[in-house]
């Protein structure tokens, strides 16, 4: 016979609001099994724990239950407690009396009566408890890094040190990511590349760290402490080995009308090229879409002028196969696609332009040499509108590609840009037409104050309703002044639209391969929104960057040093200790049918000829089914598929569920 | 002896079960009988047999004992039983009328089963002389007159006239119910119609299966013999026949957890079950042909063994049948003769 | 029903989707025709303040182009907004000309289903 | 139409931990109401819930049952929900097949996201079944409360 | 047809190729055949029968038999032979041990359908065609062979054998494609939920829990089935209440579903009649309108449905979608 004790706990109100929770505490001692109960402010307080080790001990408890939050929130903070005070840790079991009780209900009556039945089926389901011990499974002390952005690069340097072998997987020719394109950073308006390239070439000359450029995730499989993934290094037909990035193709190949994708298409490249002059690793890529030698044969310069005999046309992709203790997802964003928004004028005219476009137009190294000129004409822009939250922070269904959330980043780089126009070209008249200015942020506020009084950027609380190009090339902006209660035209010569931002489409398929979850905007989802925002709910993939969220180069920096710290974490422990929630067949009831093994996403269960004594004293030989709890993710699949109910899911068995079941409905 | 008329049959059902409740076989709409409680316009089965015996009104292939409450820590055990109501089971034939005499022999000696008691006391049996017997039949091994059934009155059908005899204390206690509608008269009817009915039993095919062989051997002896390896081999192991025999008698007791109390109950348990005598530490019959073999065992050596020769079968015909696989106890009788 | 209910219910617009971007009044053609602007339709409904809509001539001016509609991210719609106080004002003015208990008598077969459901927005308060 | 206001729907829903059940705790979160009624058992994922426990559930005395798992393709087991759905499916249209009414079993794919979906789906549901009334097709007359 | 049969058993008997042969023996009457292991020629020339009444699936017995020494042989008909290779699938039967041969069948005989229609006292029974006549204790009567049949081969889904035998005696059959399979279940279909309930109250409340159903049936090989298993937290012995018979047939039908080859012998060997195969059937139905056509036993590398799914497929609430009547 088990001794339970039940623990309610108030959560301040949270819960003794709506949950009358003494009497709930009351009730509960007479439930079988159940030889204590207690009431208390915070169990998850030090001196609720404490009440609960102390009652563990005094009253020789086996089985613990803990009317409280959800157990997302607390269960192992419960199990924790339990474990030190000598309690399997799996004796213990939260029923969840707040986020699905006294916070959906407002009746006291009922919120009670639901709590004590919600207690009930969890002291139905800790009477069956087992305790569990968790299985142990070597840990590959490699990580891996998918995306090579600032987030991906802050985190496998910060993987590297701590002495860790760590891979980079980026799908463009170099690493940089988007920070490469940004021309200066707010609020201290540092050079973008004179930040980054440093730490480029930093991970370039890591031992430690290998860069897989022009490659892409393939497959994954494994677990945590135990991945394998398969990478493909696509063929950019330049042997890496041997290029020394002299850049003398890039000048001689004839096909040179490509748009820039670096430079957002205000220029072009060869078909043969080198992103940008510090591009890690900086090597030729051939781009087999405009290559003339691949397309038809016919060129062939690039391999004649190369001196160190690089260029291989013949080259293939290749698949590398390597096993990694951790994954961490950083694959960064894009701006949305605004075409779509007619009333902007996108499309029609080459002076609407995003921001990511002027950050290029602005940039020393851009297209224009740092000076900013319209993409129409080249004449210098004397008004320039802002337009913020193109995209973002619109209502579903969001046709034209808008997002729900605030892309966050806009409100800053926007008076980033509107200081930048007014520091270079004080004259410009510059008008910023915003919802909302959102500057929370070291500095930040300051920053835009400074745009405002000191630049004297005009800020209209409004919204451009309309952009039209006149025949002059000027671009008439219609706008509301709701402060003024007015409507302007102001003619302009350059819009500049915020545009939303989401995350990069690859996400998806890896989140898929990485069965990691993801929201419904393709953000991976965090394993907790605020105590463990790093992780992703399936262990040994952590998240950094705009991947799980839009954010800006410090908090981007910050997140990629926290997961890197978790990863480290990760990789520092020779063993793990699995979930002892895994799948767990009774052989002797097994018919070895194969069923469950079919079910089975993780390859978890095999087959084993045993040999069993049978009822009449004989020795029978059958196929039975076994589980590898070290692979086994406790889905619990194969115990629906088994027909003879051989397979139990240990810490959800067919028992405990129906005991809850039982518990629910008396 | 009384009689009424046949076509009276109606009135007379409504005049019994005015007075107690009344069960008699009625077809299915499959066609097979089963025992009904009559209602207005319920019309009695013309087959010769259900197809579950009528044990179930003494012997219920599900019984409640008793419920066990728990107030708060306490557990309150509650007697659930409660006065019984009298009932008729009409048109019961001569084999399972036999087969309540074993089973009173079972649930009425000591100690007594008061749950089988109870029913038996409130049940009266009217029986029916079969006309029409089966190829299935063999009550006539047995020693039973399918002519002249038992039970606490008798009916024969004959010539457009039911016959109505008692036969005990009840019987004319159920003929006193009906008795402003019956008249009396002799049996010759009913004589002329047992001697056509008793050229008929003579001659079915199983009229002369023998018996003998259970009476000359040991017990061990037939415990042992060889056979019981052939003869099992194709067994279900299903309970198909012990759940149609009119004698079977094995139950199990368990409790079900009801969420706010325990209720025991008992059910027919089946010998052919892998289950059945399973205990804590283990099976005492643990391959089929050892409960293939207990069954035969039971009713051909071991009740016959307590009950001063008595077989524990009443050739109803109905486990042959029934049976998936067509295995049954006059293939095993024969068997057992063919030495 | 207060007027805001009605306005709401006429409508089938939130008004507590609006998050005061102007969007509406940046992109609206009879803006400087307006007392009120389309986002002003939005707010006074928000705030209850009806009356003064009711009044204005700006029910009037609206084109009903729907450009705001379409424009705002929020997906309020303002222009049914500025149409449900139009009709709201209409109503007042000719107060209810049919009810519900009228109508059979006034059915024959080739009356169109869609006649009566607009004479009940038209004539029904 | 008239609805018996005295009868309280006993709905028991098996969420899926990754998903439905933060699904249901945002929509505690958020303070998003539906009735007490509902009753969530926790479950690894919904390929976890056999037909058993749904038939157990109203043996009990459930009048619905519901079942809440991720959306296709976003199972944390990539592929529990699909066999769910198959086995769901299948499980739903003989119940309906032998007379049950088929308003009283559902499947819902609620994301953690999807607070409001959680609550909108149960407040229907209770609705539902609340109309259909008490389960007496699928019930267990020995676990029907004394009262 | 049976000479032919023993001769080729004899054969293989004495070559060696088999020590043992499953078939079916005569029995009192002609209908009462009974399956059994025959060892020896005479045995064979005694006892061994097969003609219209031989309607047992013998599948199920070879997985007992196939683990016993030496190598057993086995005749099919084209029903059984989809149970056999559907338990090859599952590993319940080690094929190395059984030596298979196929043999045609033209529709049993069903002694419940004779008898219900009315006859008595069924002493002997023969076929002449397409004509049987009945030889009972109350003179002769004639019923045509088809109208004698039980409802497994009424509704007979082939002729043809699943492809996991290793020889043949006389014709391959072919597919029956007459649209009859699933006539009856949507009938069922087809009423009203009321209807529906009713139907099935009336037939499930008729239940014993015999078990006969279970323990005959191909895809029921489990060692220990759940509803035997105190552990399984579901354990029955006599169906208590309404619940627990639906119960009982609900769950035995899902455990089967995906599984369940049509064989039609749970509907056959019910001794209360109760027509169990229309669960089976409703399942199968189901599967080839929601995932395609499906047969069980027929492909030995084809997934089961239950254990495979596709991104597409339908949602649970097709049920409610679903036209028909509430």
């Amino acid at each position: 016979m088990q001794r339970i004790g039940v623990f309610v706990c108030h959560c301040g109100t949270n819960i003794a609001a709506t949950v009358d929770v003494k009497a709930v505490a009351e009730e509960l001692k007479n439930e079988p099994g159940v030889v204590f109960t207690a009431d208390y402010q915070y169990m998850c307080s030090e001196a609720g724990q404490n009440l609960i080790q102390d009652t563990i001990r005094n009253e020789r408890l086996t089985g613990v239950v803990v009317c409280s939050c959800s157990p997302r929130m607390h269960e192992a903070t419960f199990r924790k407690a339990a474990a030190k005070a000598g309690l399997n840790s799996y004796m213990v079991e939260v029923a969840n009396i707040r986020e699905q009780c006294s916070w959906i209900h407002k009746d006291k009556v009922s919120g009670t009566e639901k709590a004590i039945i919600l207690a009930r089926a969890a002291i139905a389901k800790v009477q069956l408890n087992a305790p569990l011990t968790p299985g142990q499974t070597p840990v590959t002390k490699r990580a891996l890094v998918i995306g090579g952005g600032i987030a991906g690069i802050q985190c496998a340097l910060d993987i590297a040190d701590a002495g860790y072998e760590v891979d980079i997987v980026e799908k463009k020719s170099t690493i940089g990511g988007k920070m490469t394109q940004i021309d200066k950073t707010f609020p201290t308006l540092d050079c973008a590349s004179c930040i980054l390239t440093p730490k480029m070439v930093e991970v370039a000359q890591n031992e430690k760290i290998h860069i897989y450029s022009y490659s892409e995730v393939e497959a994954v499989t494994g677990f945590v402490g135990n991945f394998d993934v398969k990478i493909r290094k696509k063929a950019r037909y330049v042997d890496e080995t041997k290029c020394t990035g002299c850049g003398e193709c890039t000048t001689k190949c004839p096909m040179k009308k490509i748009p820039n994708e670096f430079n957002m298409g205000f220029d072009n490249r060869s078909a043969i090229y080198i992103p940008f002059a510090q591009a890690v690793p900086k090597v030729a890529t051939i781009d087999p879409d405009h290559c003339n030698m691949l397309k038809n044969g016919k060129c062939g310069v690039c391999a004649k002028i190369c001196t160190a005999n690089a260029i291989d046309y013949k080259q293939q992709d290749q698949i590398i196969e390597e096993k990694y203790g951790a994954i961490v997802a950083a694959t960064g964003y894009n701006h949305i696609d605004v075409s779509k928004y007619d009333e902007f004028a996108y499309n029609q005219s080459k002076d609407v332009v995003t921001s990511l476009e002027f950050e290029r137009l602005m940039n020393a190294a851009g297209p224009t040499g740092g000076h900013l000129k319209r993409p129409s004409d080249g004449r210098d822009p004397k008004t320039i509108v802002f337009v913020q939250c193109v995209g973002s922070r619109e209502a579903p269904p969001c046709a034209k590609g808008g997002k729900e959330y605030c892309s966050k980043i806009c409100c800053m780089y926007t008076a980033k840009h509107a200081i930048l126009v007014k520091d270079h070209y004080p004259d410009t008249n510059v008008y910023v037409f915003y919802i909302d200015v959102r500057t929370p942020g070291k500095l930040f506020d300051e920053f835009y104050r400074r745009a405002v009084e000191q630049y004297g950027v005009h800020y209209i609380k409004g919204m451009v309703g309309k952009v039209a190009p006149q025949g002059d090339g000027t671009l008439m902006v219609q706008a509301s002044d709701l402060i003024a209660n007015d409507q302007l035209h102001i003619k302009a010569d350059m819009v500049v639209l915020a545009a939303a931002i989401e995350p990069d489409k690859s996400a998806r398929h890896l989140a898929t391969m990485l069965t990691a979850s993801m929201d419904t905007n393709d953000f991976f989802t965090e394993a907790h929104a605020k105590l463990r925002p790093v992780e992703s709910p399936t262990a040994g993939v952590f998240l950094a960057g705009v991947a799980q969220g839009p954010k800006d180069i410090p908090e981007t920096v910050v997140q990629a040093g926290a997961a890197a710290s978790k990863v480290i974490g990760l990789l520092s422990k020779d063993q793990l200790t699995g979930n002892p929630c895994v799948a767990n067949p009774d052989e002797l009831m097994c018919n070895g049918c194969s069923s469950c093994e079919k079910v089975c996403p993780y390859g978890a269960i095999t087959y084993a000829d045993k040999e069993f004594r049978q009822p009449d004293r004989t020795v029978a030989i059958r196929r039975v089914a076994q589980v590898n709890p070290a692979v086994c993710q406790g889905c619990g699949a194969c115990t629906v598929a088994c027909p003879s109910g051989a397979m139990d899911l240990k810490g959800f068995t067919n028992k405990q569920i129906m005991a809850e079941v039982d518990a629910i409905c008396r | 002896m009384y009689k009424v008329s046949a076509d009276r049959i109606d009135e007379l059902f409504a005049k019994i079960a005015a007075a107690r409740t009344l069960y008699l076989p009625v077809d299915q709409n499959d066609g097979r009988a089963a025992y009904k409680e009559w209602s207005q316009g319920t019309k009695m089965s013309s087959q010769l047999n259900t197809v579950r015996s009528a044990k179930g009104f003494f012997f219920p292939q599900t019984t409640n004992l008793c419920d066990f409450n728990l107030k708060d820590k306490e557990i309150e055990v509650v007697d659930i039983r409660d006065e019984s109501e009298d009932f008729v089971v009409f048109g019961v034939r001569a084999c399972d009328a036999r087969s309540f005499t074993i089973l009173d022999k079972v649930f009425l000696a000591e100690p007594v089963d008061s749950y089988y008691a109870t029913r038996r006391e409130h049940g009266t049996v009217v029986t029916m002389a079969c006309t029409e017997p089966e190829e299935t039949c063999f009550c006539s091994v047995f020693g039973i007159d399918a002519t002249a059934p038992e039970g606490d009155a008798s009916c024969w059908c004959e010539g457009g006239d039911l016959y109505i005899r008692a036969n005990t204390e009840k019987g004319e206690q159920f003929v006193s119910l009906i008795s402003d509608m019956l008249t009396e008269c002799d049996d010759t009817a009913v004589k002329a119609q047992q001697e056509r009915v008793k050229d008929i039993l003579s001659k079915l095919p199983f009229a002369n299966v023998s018996t003998d062989y259970f009476e000359k051997n040991t017990l061990l002896d037939v415990f042992n013999s060889e056979k019981w390896a052939k003869l099992s081999e194709s067994c279900l192991a299903c309970g198909t026949c012990t759940f149609v025999c009119p004698t079977c008698q094995c139950y199990d007791i368990k409790d079900f957890d009801t969420g706010h109390g325990i209720k025991r109950y008992r059910t027919w348990d089946s010998c052919m079950y892998a289950d059945f005598t399973k205990m804590a530490a283990a099976n005492s019959r643990n391959t089929q042909m050892q409960r293939f073999r207990q069954r035969f065992m039971h009713k051909l050596v071991y009740f016959p063994d307590n009950n001063n020769g008595e077989y524990g079968c009443v050739g109803c015909g109905r486990c042959l049948v029934r049976c998936p696989i067509s295995m049954n106890i006059v293939k095993v009788m024969k068997s057992f003769g063919e030495e | 029903m207060d007027k805001k209910e009605e306005i709401e219910l006429i409508s089938g617009v939130n008004v507590l989707k609006c998050m005061r971007c102007g969007k509406c009044s940046g992109t609206c053609p009879s803006y400087d025709e307006m007392e009120y602007h389309p986002h002003q339709f939005v707010y006074m409904v928000e705030t209850g303040n009806i009356d003064p809509l009711i009044n204005s001539e700006s029910l009037y001016r609206c084109l009903s182009c729907f450009a705001c509609v379409e424009r705002c991210p929020r997906g309020v719609e303002p222009a049914k907004v500025i149409e449900a106080v139009r009709l709201s004002a209409i109503r007042q003015k000719g107060a209810n000309h049919l009810k519900a208990e009228q109508v059979p008598e006034l059915i024959d077969d080739d009356v169109p289903q869609q006649l009566l459901v607009s004479a009940f927005r038209k004539y029904s308060k | 139409m008239s609805v018996n206001t005295e009868f309280k729907p006993l709905i028991v829903a098996f969420c899926c931990n990754w998903c439905s059940y933060a699904g249901a705790d945002l929509a505690g979160t958020n303070r998003l109401q539906y009735p007490a009624d509902v009753k969530i058992i926790r479950v690894p994922c919904s390929c976890r819930v056999n037909p058993m426990f749904v038939l157990r559930a109203f043996q009990r005395g459930a009048d619905g049952v519901i079942l809440c798992g991720c959306h296709p393709g976003d199972c944390h087991y990539t592929s529990g929900n699909y066999f769910t759905r198959r086995r769901m499916a299948l499980l739903f249209s003989m119940l309906d097949y032998m007379g049950i009414e088929k308003e009283r079993t559902r499947v819902e794919w609620v994301s953690a996201a999807e607070g409001a979906k959680f609550a909108k789906t149960m407040n229907e549901f209770v609705e539902t079944v609340t109309k259909l009334g008490e389960n007496r097709r699928l019930e267990d007359l020995r676990c029907k409360k004394q009262s | 047809m049976q000479e032919a049969i023993i001769k080729r058993a004899k054969e293989l008997l004495a070559d060696g190729t088999v020590n043992r042969v499953v078939g079916w023996k005569a029995g009192d009457f002609a209908y009462d055949v009974t399956p059994a292991v025959f060892t020896s020629a005479e045995e064979l020339d005694k006892d061994f029968l097969y003609n219209d009444f031989c309607a047992p699936n013998l599948s199920k017995y070879l997985i007992k038999e196939s683990r016993k020494e030496g190598k057993v042989l086995v005749f099919l008909k084209p029903c059984d032979s989809y149970s056999f290779n559907q338990l090859l699938k599952e590993h319940r039967i080690l094929r190395d041990n059984v030596y298979v041969i196929a043999i045609p069948c033209r529709g049993k005989v069903d002694i419940g359908t004779v008898r219900d229609s009315g006859i008595k006292g069924i002493t002997d029974m023969e076929c002449d065609g397409e004509t049987l006549t009945i030889h009972t204790l109350y003179g002769d009567k004639t019923m045509s062979h088809a109208d004698s049949l039980g409802d497994k081969c009424k509704t007979c889904k082939t002729k043809k054998h699943a492809a996991c035998f290793d020889e043949m005696i006389g014709e391959e059959g072919e597919p029956n494609n007459d649209g009859k399979r699933f006539e009856m279940v949507e009938k069922l279909e087809a009423m009203t939920s009321e209807e529906r309930f009713n139907f099935w109250r009336n037939e499930l409340s008729k239940c014993i829990r015999c078990n006969a159903c279970r323990n005959v049936c191909p895809a029921c090989s489990c060692e220990n089935c759940v509803f035997d298993n105190p552990a399984s937290g579901i354990q029955q012995r006599a169906a208590v209440t309404s619940f627990e018979e639906n119960m009982f047939h609900l769950i035995r039908a899902f455990h089967v579903a995906g599984r369940c080859t049509d064989c039609g012998e749970c509907t056959r060997v019910c001794p209360q009649n109760i027509p169990l195969h229309l669960l089976n059937r409703k399942y199968i139905k189901d599967i080839n309108e929601f995932y395609g056509e499906y047969q069980a036993g027929e492909n030995f590398d084809e997934r089961a449905p239950l254990n495979a799914y596709t991104f597409t497929d339908c949602e649970p609430d097709v049920v409610y979608k679903r036209g028909g009547n509430a």
